[in-house]
């Protein structure tokens, strides 16, 4: 097909697509999916933070949880808008996500426990997402890319935000110290699963790496993440819940031991710990404002055509 | 008058503070994306003029605290805060409506309070006016869209207005430690704010085409301390919690 | 009327009443009116208490306070059998409790606010009832006097149980003195108010105790309890928040603050600290409660039809 | 060994501990006046039981604690209760249904325990099977009444069963303690609960029209402590509130 290979080639050479150029099917549905699964991310990933929120325990951490948030939903909606250029609505990708037909990040079934969780989300999820994200501001469809853009400038923040309060829990008393390294130990194999499974078992990646849409493979990032987190591990004095994680001389690299897959396709599946909460919570806050977004939709239409009666 | 001063500050912390945490309960499960940004926007700034008050109150107590302790380490009795302002969201429009009574209130309050002769008061109610403008605009808007929307908004918000009404009376009652403030000229007489309220309440009720109970009872007991509702007792157990399990952790 | 003469008769001989004697209309809707507004009282009562049962210091205290809530739905129970003796059902009286046409005691309208406000409640609160309801037992309905006598055993078991949690307090740490005082602050007056207004002004005084379904008048009662709680107070080491309550040698009773009946009318009238609560608390109770009591209903006429048509 | 059966003690004492917060959190709200007699007798009953298994555990410890500063003195990770058992109520057909789970087990459990080969283990079951036959017998009798009652009950009854099935299987889930306390005659493997356990649902399950989910996933973390639901740390905030706020007062 020459369109399509016109197409590959204005993405070999670096071209941004535009939301009215023409694309191929597959790269417009993959882009949707991948894109309202990061928003979807961000929204539902609003409510393991909001678990402590109300329990942060000072004004400042209180304050710093609550723009985090913020960010997150701002997030949300700067993708919401990218998928919006794509010819679907943020009602519907909202429909499909309440409906269990599209994903978010599967981090989000993990339950915050306690404070500490605060850092390990911050640290540890934060500092995985950047990892994928960085690259993706980089992405042939101009609309993510650009949103991509706003969206590190705030994570890379909120990482250290996560890790700050690590450092304060880590040198903190006994009780502080064990919440720290109770959070690293739940946190980090989820952690190694937002990565993706291994690229040999990972379907979409071939094509959306060509379409660059995927700018890295899920191992590089994984390894990636690893050689950065475990020095900042042991700055922090907590120990990585990996027996066989050693550095190796040779390949300049940590060894590390899988995540446990079985568990990642269980928690993917619906059966993590949080799965049903999350999306009970989603659907109640939606069915519940249905009324809201009902009557202001009304009084828009009420004013508007007494706008019109009136000229 | 140190202790008057203390008081006042305190009912201003706690007023933001309440709210603020109210607010935030919102997080992740507002109505529209929109609405749960602009949320946590106002816990944000209802939070950061806690410090500014707390902290302010803090210093004046000469005690040793500081706005986190004072946020974090009193029981119920301890509080200043509105009685409204601890009630429970409930839904949307009531939650909306309570900010809409409040932003009213508040930017009556801290506009006069730019003149006080307390130059940390001015200095720290400049800092907070223009955030409690943009909270009052919203909250109006958003109280007319709904009481002028669908039937079912309209009856939602009515529920909610006679639910809340007979709490915007605290707002307006003056005690020793409101008079002591008005004599120092540190903070306005609050009773010299009603009228003005009430018109800018009145325009936005017509205009929700919603209406104002006529009973002017008022619930007490909050800015006094006196007595609190059953549900401050429950926020505290939440709030605290962490502080309380905890004593002398750094975080 | 000599029918009304006779029923006079057997009342002022101390003869009881039975459900199936005849009795004069308003002997029967006073009655109504009254064990209804006890029963609905016990109801209700169980929430100002039901507040703290979650949060009770210790096991023991959590389960001496979930042993009075239950005795207190117990006690709502035989009242609304001795009502329904009277052709009433208890889901009419329900109904009518939800509609605000009937009341409750308005002593549940105050919000209990520490944990001192369950030895308050149990030493002032039941302590007032007691001092209304021991003469009750010899009320001249048979069924409503025998259900009085089960309840004031009970009754007296949580008075001692409230002065006991007081005892604790008022011998404890400051915070702990501070929270009884402040609880006997908040519910002297309003404890004083149960007994209703003072007799020039009550309305169903005189004929309720020619019937003898009122047995003292409200001011006895009122002299009564301030002499057995005055030195309660006392012994306590508290004080009572009345600047003009004192010692009077020549009637040999205190003299003391009569309460602000503005505000005891507020209360009855709706504007209490928390009528409001209280109400919407019951009326969610029985709207969410609607479906458990339908489907209990449906199965039981399934498992009687299913009997009828197996003989 | 010790720490063994302190472990074992804690999940026995924790069970009870959390599911009766759980169910006094009814107190006023049931359905029906007897609904709520019964709710909080059973509440009760699990209260008294909790104080003899932390009791115990206290003293099997030997650090000088007590059942209190076990109940209102640890944090979440320190729990060993099952994760069903700290889930909200939601409705009362989930509450019963969850209760239904429990007893059921609890029955069975208890009633082997009697045996146990530690005769304070077998005391507190002989004191504590009565009361949980009893809840049985209520909790199997609501939910054939309102699995086979009304369209919405029976809906309601299943959406609950649904619910709940992935967090049933915890109770059978054997670990080291549990292997160590069948060892030792002190308590059964909880695996070899399990087919008495699934012939009584199978059977209150037919009799209620009612069908279990297919899948045998079983959320896992409660009993050994390692990852709780976030519902533990909200109740805890509350239960432990005032022994938090006030340390070594006495109540």
């Amino acid at each position: 097909d020459p369109q399509e290979r016109a197409f590959q080639e204005r993405i070999d050479a670096g071209d941004k697509i535009e939301p009215k150029d023409w694309m191929p099917d597959g790269y417009r549905k993959n882009l949707i999916r991948q894109i309202g699964q990061h928003a979807h991310s961000e929204i539902v990933g609003q409510l393991p933070e909001g678990n402590w929120i109300t329990r942060a325990p000072t004004l400042e951490r209180k304050a710093i949880l609550l723009a985090k948030v913020q960010d997150e939903a701002g997030h949300g909606l700067y993708l919401y808008c990218a998928a919006e250029t794509l010819g679907v609505s943020r009602d519907e990708l909202t429909r499909m996500l309440l409906d269990g037909k599209m994903k978010y990040s599967s981090i989000f079934n993990y339950p915050t426990l306690t404070w500490a969780d605060m850092g390990a989300v911050g640290w540890l999820v934060d500092g995985a997402a950047i990892m994928n994200q960085v690259p993706l501001q980089r992405t042939s469809y101009g609309p993510y890319a650009r949103a991509m853009v706003r969206i590190c400038k705030e994570e890379s923040f909120h990482q250290r935000q996560g890790f700050d309060i690590m450092m304060k829990m880590a040198n903190g008393t006994d009780a502080q110290k064990k919440m720290a390294q109770d959070a690293l130990n739940r946190f980090w194999f989820p952690s190694l699963m937002m990565f993706g499974p291994s690229d040999k078992d990972s379907v979409h990646s071939a094509q959306s790496m060509a379409w660059r849409i995927k700018m890295n493979t899920n191992d590089e990032l994984r390894q990636k993440f690893v050689d950065q987190t475990v020095p900042q591990a042991e700055y922090l004095g907590l120990t990585v819940p990996d027996p066989d994680l050693r550095w190796n001389d040779e390949t300049g690299q940590y060894d590390f031991s899988e995540p446990n897959w079985d568990e990642f396709f269980d928690v993917i599946s619906g059966n993590g710990p949080c799965n049903t909460e999350r999306l009970n919570t989603r659907k109640q806050a939606w069915d519940d404002g249905a009324w809201v977004r009902d009557g202001m939709l009304a009084h828009a239409a009420k004013r508007k055509s007494q706008g019109i009666a009136a000229q | 008058m140190s202790d008057g001063l203390f008081q006042f500050l305190l009912r201003m912390g706690d007023n933001t503070l309440v709210l603020g945490h109210r607010i935030s309960e919102w997080c992740g499960q507002a109505p529209g994306l929109e609405e749960d940004i602009a949320l946590a926007n106002t816990a944000l700034d209802l939070i950061g003029q806690t410090q500014m008050w707390l902290g302010y109150a803090a210093e004046v107590e000469g005690a040793g605290r500081t706005a986190d302790d004072l946020a974090f380490l009193r029981d119920v009795w301890d509080f200043r805060n509105l009685l409204m302002l601890e009630r429970p969201n409930l839904d949307f429009g009531h939650t909306i409506t309570r900010q809409f009574f409040f932003d009213a209130f508040h930017v009556l309050l801290l506009t006069r309070l730019q003149a006080s002769s307390d130059a940390r008061v001015a200095e720290i109610a400049a800092k907070s006016v223009k955030e409690a403008a943009y909270h009052l605009e919203r909250s109006a808007d958003l109280v007319i869209a709904l009481g002028d929307g669908t039937d079912e908004s309209h009856q939602r918000m009515q529920s909610a207005v006679d639910l809340l009404w007979p709490f915007a009376g605290e707002m307006f009652a003056a005690d020793d430690v409101d008079n002591a403030m008005a004599a120092a000229g540190i903070a306005p007489d609050p009773a010299s704010l009603r009228a003005e309220w009430q018109r800018k309440v009145d325009q936005v009720m017509a205009d929700a085409t919603l209406t104002l109970p006529e009973s002017q009872f008022a619930h007490q007991g909050g800015k006094t301390g006196r007595q609190h509702t059953e549900h401050l007792g429950h926020m505290l157990a939440q709030m605290q919690w962490l502080q309380r399990a905890y004593p002398g952790a750094t975080w």
